[in-house]
């Protein structure tokens, strides 16, 4: 394995070991928000790590900036997303 | 390798089937409108699971199917949200407007 | 490797999509029915039809949800969220046998499938007529331009069918509630940001669906679910259901190709394209849909008028 | 083939004009009538020569979709045209006039197109898919209509819609998976390849269009939906919409997979059929609501239509009337299209006149509303099959056959169905000229309106009067299959 | 290699199932909203490995579609929440009814 497989290779399995860790998060957590805490956190730098392993595999400059801005937009997205839902699961919620 | 492949179209395909019985399942069973859109919806994913998974070759799947199923698609999405409106509705409005509608008009 | 892969998947879509159409709580069928959604986009994936993993992607993954948890609340308002009792054990019996008999005949189909060639081969022989380099898109709008043309209209007619249901008080106004944000909040700066974003997106899939992956209805409904972000986000209203310009938006697309088919038909060819210039007649086709799909998609999720101001 | 474009686009273009046309979009079916009637007029002149075809764009299947009209396409294109147009005349006088523009008044009118250009394209399209395609522009438009009436019968009719598509897509689907094409006329080469498969298909594709044609006992939806519906929108779907899925059945049976169906499918269909008769009738007469008897009988009407796969060859012996059951379901369709659009419009009068919708309301309205009640004793007379009407070539033709191929029991089933009709049909007849008074009526808003249902009901009788003309052209260019009976049928 | 990126697609699979299982057992909206939430990012992720597994930047497309509209399911889901599911959960108060 060259140096830069080996560099993929541990960029990829830090990327499913914040996956995984965001899910252990998921489910152990006591509360809401302390599991959307967890989440978002750990999901991001997992998907940080594999589009990096993605962008020295390909090592193309109109791809890596792609691949940048999945990133950035599911970063965004998220960080958006846990704060709205965290707010709204601050209201009370009537059954179904 | 060429088993391997041909094995992935198989392995799609047989979900679709699994997914038209799931569907039908809940399609049949379930009384919720929301709940039997969304079942109408897993088969129609099913069947275009199948019609991919059989259309699969070493080549990619059949461009043919591929054009067909986005079509498929798009009129499921028609069609749901066209249910879905009128669900609401009903459950909004009852079975018919009596005095706004414009009947006086004409037969 | 990829066999791994494949059953997991499909193991995961199995689970999604019978937590979906089985399970008691209403809002987690339709959570499920998302979930699934993504899921089967990438089922697309690993079979390598990448463009009908951006459809499902663009829809069931995201334009659905949203039509789905808008009827939720509707219901909601309505006060007819139905009980999630499970139904009784006869209905199920039968509905399970019904299932096992309708799975068990396709199943059997399946098995008994002759290998045949489809027709991989006969587009890609034939795709150079109209020079484009998407196979899909050369299926979609040349050979089978026939269904493309209804299928757009269906789309039209299923927003006629929408706005039929809206009650003649508020005819004329304006689709959904009026929705509001804190100004500087988190949603109205999510409804800033990700416009622009998804406007670049949606322009790029529809230009480079001739050639690659993407087209004129993954391009729609990008667009589609852009403004309805916009709308949600309380950044803009919905346009009224009387608006002329609105309405000259839905019909620009589909009368444009159907334009384009009945004077084919006039030049004694049906759907046909002058020959040399079928790449720049389709690409004029596919950007007017791409406009039309996404204002009727759009205003599909939308619902009937609500309200006159 | 472009012509046959032209009569499955033309209502598309009518459809996008009246979004755009706001309140004035109403008077386009003063353009849209005449044109569209003119277009099926000249395919059946162009048919009578010989049947037209051809491929879209011409890219030939299985990679493209060719359109094609034979006789029994080219009669029911022109049926539908006569059918539609009159009723959209008709629907003037409730979704027209220079008021402002209201949701019904506006989206009455796409749906209307959408509704014609739907069964357009089922009539001349012998692609599976592009047939699913045009199935569901008819379904979206026909469910978005009927909850003009009942938004509960809408949202019934819509699940049956929703269950039958798929089971037919899955059908197509299969057949694709096996065959490589979704032509007909490819199919019926290619079907031996892949027999297993193909009935599987078949099956489904069967049982999904029996849903949606509404054969007994997958009957339940209609007449609610139908009975409840406004006048111009029940005389659609009782007239045109059930039959888009009947035609397309007969297609994949008879075009598409000759010699396929086993003698259980064809007895299968007999007795869905037989039973769908006496049922219907047996509903219809004993209903005391105008527009649900009126309803009912259309289930009881749609049976005959599944006699015709038992029927269709007449035997070994070739006489005259071995095209008889193809012929037969011919004129069935074009007299119960005339027929039942006109009743439905003259019960919607009569209704709107006496302004009560139960049988009993009806009392001596003949003397008060005597062109209404002309034309519904003469849609009823093509309805009970009496002579000389539509609906008597149909029955008469359904009769030869079943006693020429020796089915004498099916025979008995169509003499009783048109007793059973008769009896139905004699009950608001014998009311509209009951006691001696004239009861006083509401005054219609255009006293044209009575016209509608005359023309109709005078259509359906010349065409019993005038049967020769139609009828070479519905056997010309029939399937063989139409000829020789499907179980002699080689594909 | 493209095995390499398929074993991390398997990797980050299976653990989606602890989100599935979290959306199956809520037990409030908020918690289900968020593992479809999580599942829509972990898809983003895997069409990403998919990608470069097949080296078809094409697939790309489609993971940046999901990245898109990631989000719009549980912006979707916070309106519901508010009054007649028009308002912001950040506003002190909702819109008068």
């Amino acid at each position: 394995m060259s140096p830069g497989e080996l560099l993929i290779t541990a960029l990829l399995a830090l990327g499913v070991f914040f996956y995984a860790a965001g899910t252990v998060g998921l489910i152990r957590f006591p509360d809401t928000h302390s599991r959307l805490h967890a989440l978002t956190k750990a999901d991001n730098l997992g998907l940080g790590f594999i589009v990096l392993a993605a962008g020295l595999h390909w090592g193309d400059a109109w791809i890596a900036g792609k691949l940048a801005l999945i990133w950035l937009l599911a970063l965004f997205a998220a960080g958006m997303a846990a704060q709205l839902v965290a707010r709204a699961a601050l209201k009370p919620e009537p059954r179904e | 390798m060429t088993e391997l492949l041909a094995e992935r179209g198989h392995v799609f395909a047989l979900t679709g089937a699994a997914l038209i019985a799931l569907g039908f399942y809940g399609f049949m069973a379930q009384r919720a409108v929301i709940r039997r859109l969304i079942s109408f919806n897993v088969i129609g994913s099913g069947v275009f699971l199948l019609f991919g998974g059989t259309g699969y070759s070493a080549a990619g799947v059949d461009p043919v199917p591929q054009a067909l199923i986005i079509t498929g698609i798009v009129v499921a999405l028609a069609l749901t949200a066209f249910a879905a409106a009128l669900a609401v509705r009903l459950a909004q409005g009852g079975d018919r407007d009596d005095g706004t509608d414009d009947g006086e008009a004409g037969p | 490797m990829s066999l791994a892969f494949d059953l997991a998947l499909c193991a995961f879509i199995l689970g999604a999509a019978a937590l979906a159409v089985a399970g008691r709580n209403l809002f987690g069928s339709v959570v499920f029915y998302i979930v699934y959604g993504v899921l089967i986009a990438l089922a697309w994936l690993s079979l390598g039809a990448v463009d009908v993993a951006l459809a499902e992607a663009a829809i069931g993954a995201g334009v659905t949800g949203v039509l789905l948890i808008g009827a939720w609340q509707g219901m909601k308002e309505a006060g007819a969220l139905e009980d999630s009792q499970a139904p009784p054990w006869p209905v199920r019996l039968w509905a399970a046998l019904g299932a096992a008999l309708t799975g068990g005949l396709v199943i059997t189909a399946i098995i008994a499938l002759p290998g045949q060639d489809g027709l991989t081969r006969t587009v890609a022989d034939e795709q150079g007529a109209l020079a484009l380099g998407n196979p899909v898109t050369a299926v979609l709008l040349g050979f089978r331009a026939y269904d493309t043309l209804l299928e757009t209209l269906v789309l039209s007619a299923a927003l006629a069918a929408v706005w039929s249901l809206s009650p003649e008080r508020v005819w004329g106004g304006i689709p959904g509630p009026k929705h509001v944000s804190r100004p500087d909040g988190v949603m109205a700066s999510f409804g800033r940001l990700l416009p622009p974003l998804g406007l670049l997106v949606g322009v790029y899939l529809v230009w480079a669906g001739a050639d690659q992956p993407g087209g004129a209805f993954q391009a729609g409904t990008v667009l589609a679910a852009v403004w309805i972000l916009i709308v949600l986000s309380g950044l803009r209203d919905e346009p009224r259901v009387s608006s002329l310009p609105l309405r000259a938006v839905i019909i620009a697309g589909p009368a444009v190709f159907l334009g384009a088919g009945l004077a084919g038909a006039l030049a004694g060819q049906a759907l046909g394209y002058p020959p040399g210039y079928a790449r720049t007649a389709i690409l004029i086709i596919e950007y007017a849909l791409t406009v039309s799909i996404a204002a009727t998609l759009a205003l599909l999720i939308a619902g009937p008028a609500r309200r006159l101001s | 083939m472009n012509l046959l474009f032209a009569l499955a686009g033309a209502p598309l273009a009518f459809l996008l004009a009246s979004l755009i046309a706001g309140r004035h979009g109403a008077r386009l079916i003063w353009i849209a009538a005449p044109v569209i009637t003119a277009l099926a007029f000249w395919l059946a002149l162009e048919t009578h020569a010989r049947p037209q075809g051809g491929a879209l764009g011409g890219w030939m299947p299985p990679l493209g979709i060719a359109l094609e009209a034979d006789g029994l396409g080219a009669v029911l294109l022109l049926t539908c045209a006569l059918t539609a147009s009159v009723t959209g005349l008709f629907a003037l006088g409730r979704y027209g006039g220079a008021r402002p523009e209201s949701a019904r008044r506006y989206t009455f009118w796409p749906l209307f197109y959408g509704l014609w250009a739907g069964m357009n394209a089922v009539l001349v399209s012998r692609d599976l898919f592009n047939l699913y395609v045009a199935i569901e522009l008819l379904s979206i438009c026909a469910v978005a209509l009927a909850a003009f009436g009942s938004r509960q019968a809408a949202v019934n009719y819509m699940m049956i819609a929703l269950a039958g598509s798929l089971a037919y897509l899955l059908g197509a689907v299969l057949i694709y998976a096996a065959l490589g094409t979704l032509d007909m006329s490819l199919i019926a080469q290619r079907a031996p390849e892949a027999r297993a498969s193909v009935l599987i298909a078949a099956a489904l594709i069967t049982g999904g269009l029996m849903a949606k044609t509404a054969l007994f006992p997958l009957h339940g939806w209609l007449p609610p939906a139908h009975g409840a519906a406004p006048t111009a929108v029940s005389a659609l779907l009782s007239a045109l919409v059930v039959k888009a899925s009947f035609v397309i059945l007969a297609r994949v049976w008879f075009e598409g997979l000759p010699g396929l169906a086993g003698a259980g499918v064809i007895t299968a269909f007999g007795v869905l059929g037989a039973a769908a008769i006496v049922y219907g009738s047996v509903l219809a007469i004993t209903q005391t609501g105008l527009k649900a008897l009126i309803a009912y009988s259309t289930v009881a009407q749609l049976g005959y239509l599944f006699l015709v796969f038992p029927l269709a060859g007449g035997g070994e012996s070739a006489t005259p009337w071995t095209a008889g059951a193809w012929g037969a379901m011919g004129f069935h369709l074009s007299a119960h299209m005339l027929a039942k659009a006109g009743l439905f419009l003259a019960a919607g009068l009569m209704i709107y006149g006496a302004g009560g919708g139960r049988i009993a309301d009806l009392t001596g309205l003949a003397r008060a509303m005597p062109v209404t009640s002309l034309a519904f004793g003469l849609c009823a007379v093509s309805l009970m099959g009496l002579p000389p009407s539509g609906g008597f070539m149909a029955k008469y033709l359904m009769l030869i056959a079943a006693l020429a191929s020796g089915q004498w029991h099916y025979a008995l089933v169509i003499l009783a169905g048109g007793l059973m009709a008769a009896a139905y049909l004699f009950k608001p007849l014998a009311r509209l000229f009951a006691g001696t008074g004239t009861p006083a009526i509401r005054a219609l808003p255009h006293r044209s309106m009575a016209l509608a249902p005359l023309v109709l009901g005078a259509a359906a009788i010349a065409l019993g009067l005038l049967s020769a003309e139609p009828y070479a052209l519905m056997v010309s260019g029939l399937p063989e299959a139409g000829e020789a009976g499907l179980e002699e049928a080689e594909p | 290699m493209a095995d390499l990126f398929m074993l991390a697609a398997l990797g980050v699979l299976i653990s989606m199932a602890g989100a599935l299982w979290r959306a199956w057992r809520g037990p409030g909206r908020a918690d289900r909203m968020m593992s479809a939430q999580l599942i829509g990012a972990g898809g983003v992720g895997l069409a990403v490995l998919i990608a470069a597994a097949r080296e078809e930047p094409a697939i790309l497309d489609v993971a940046l579609v999901l990245a898109l509209l990631a989000a719009f399911a549980a912006l979707a889901f916070v309106k519901t929440v508010t009054v007649q599911g028009a308002g912001d959960p950040e506003s002190e108060e909702d819109p008068a009814p």
